[in-house]
């Protein structure tokens, strides 16, 4: 499945566009993306911190998702980095 | 659930308006009425500040504002109106961040549902903030994890 | 003392304004505002309330406001600007009855500042609240009684 | 010393005028003027409740006094039953 993936907050100086589309095998799992989204960055990105991407969440557009959870249909992401709001 | 407004201000659209937060969690059977103002300040962690850019996933947001507003109404009753509101995009200083009113008939639940709100608001909306400095350098502040496996462990943030 | 405003209104002469209130109380180096709205409401204590009248002792009550602050100011260190007004006469539903609002470096500050100073006025200020309700009836709320023989054991008061 | 006692609160629904004259020796303290108003409100109020007077503190215009402190010179005082502002 394609998935596309949101970039916020830290992500977003990595590219210029805030989005990275990834291939992933149908009913993969977060924990799935978060390997590949890691994978991504290590090949793409020059300053990528993989400990940030290790304490930011997976998220549809309406919650976030656990770990264990499979990624929606849709294939629309967004990588949450901790946030600071307010 | 009509009796809370959640909103995001885009800042090159408009500014957040603490009147109309007062006005909407306004309500006859209602004596007290506690209301939050983030503004922009000048001095952060010992730099000045010119300004800062919020970035948020406006869908994500705003589902969060009104879980958020479904947890006060529980924890404090039905007598109970809020407006969540913040701003995105690149604020100058005094510019205002958020604003948080809460209305209920005594003023105790008022104090006490307006700072869960705040603090719900800012330790788990999908929200960034970015510091620019005089000397033009520009940072993301270090926040709250919002990941399963660091729950009780969030990664160090700042009190702005 | 200039970081802070007290005052008293005459609702015959004008009404409080929340929005004085908020600007009074902003600095650029202020990140959090805290504004509490005490208004009148329709219902209290089972009974249709048309009006509140509220009588003042008002150089006391300025003086003791001055204090209140200066208590504050002492609690939640230096960098504090303080709002705090209330109404005195006949009011309406809907009137505003108190105004108080904390500008702080820090939200925590602004909320913990905000509410003790509410608290404060409610307990110490001489100001006594005459409620008039449908049926015609007035009566005077009990209170706090400001003896110091009673310090520990208030008279029975509402918390409106 | 003559003393103007102000009257305040549910004081005043005793009589119109919200202000009361009373005859004390010079260096008369608070509790001299509470007996002296529980007498004045006993001969005058109908309505009066020595209990409201006995959870009513005195004060000037600057602060609050307690019930061994001396009148001031000036005589002018206030009786403040219970408060409720806000």
């Amino acid at each position: 499945m394609k998935v596309e993936v949101k970039l916020f907050g830290a992500f977003r100086d990595h590219q210029p566009d805030p989005l990275v589309e990834l291939e992933l095998s149908d009913g993969a799992t977060i924990t799935d993306l978060r390997h590949a989204l890691e994978a991504y960055g290590n090949a793409h990105w020059p300053k990528f911190c993989p400990k940030l991407l290790k304490y930011s969440a997976f998220a549809s557009e309406k919650a976030v998702l656990r770990d264990t959870d499979a990624i929606p249909a849709d294939g629309k992401m967004a990588v949450l980095p901790p946030v600071s709001g307010g | 659930m009509s009796a809370h407004h959640c909103t995001v201000v885009d800042i090159a659209e408009g500014k957040l308006d603490p009147a109309a937060a007062l006005d909407f969690v306004s309500d006859p059977a209602f004596g007290g009425i506690t209301l939050f103002v983030g503004r922009v300040r000048d001095f952060n962690v010992g730099r000045d500040v010119t300004g800062i850019s919020y970035d948020m996933f406006v869908p994500l947001a705003l589902n969060g504002f009104a879980d958020i507003a479904a947890r006060a109404e529980h924890d404090f009753g039905g007598k109970l109106k809020l407006y969540i509101g913040h701003a995105k995009g690149r604020l100058g200083l005094g510019d205002l961040a958020m604003v948080v009113a809460a209305g209920t008939p005594h003023r105790d639940e008022a104090f006490r549902a307006c700072r869960q709100v705040v603090e719900a608001v800012k330790h788990t909306s999908p929200i960034w903030k970015q510091e620019h400095y005089i000397d033009g350098d520009s940072i993301w502040s270090e926040g709250c994890s919002l990941c399963e496996h660091t729950d009780s462990a969030h990664a160090q943030h700042d009190h702005a």
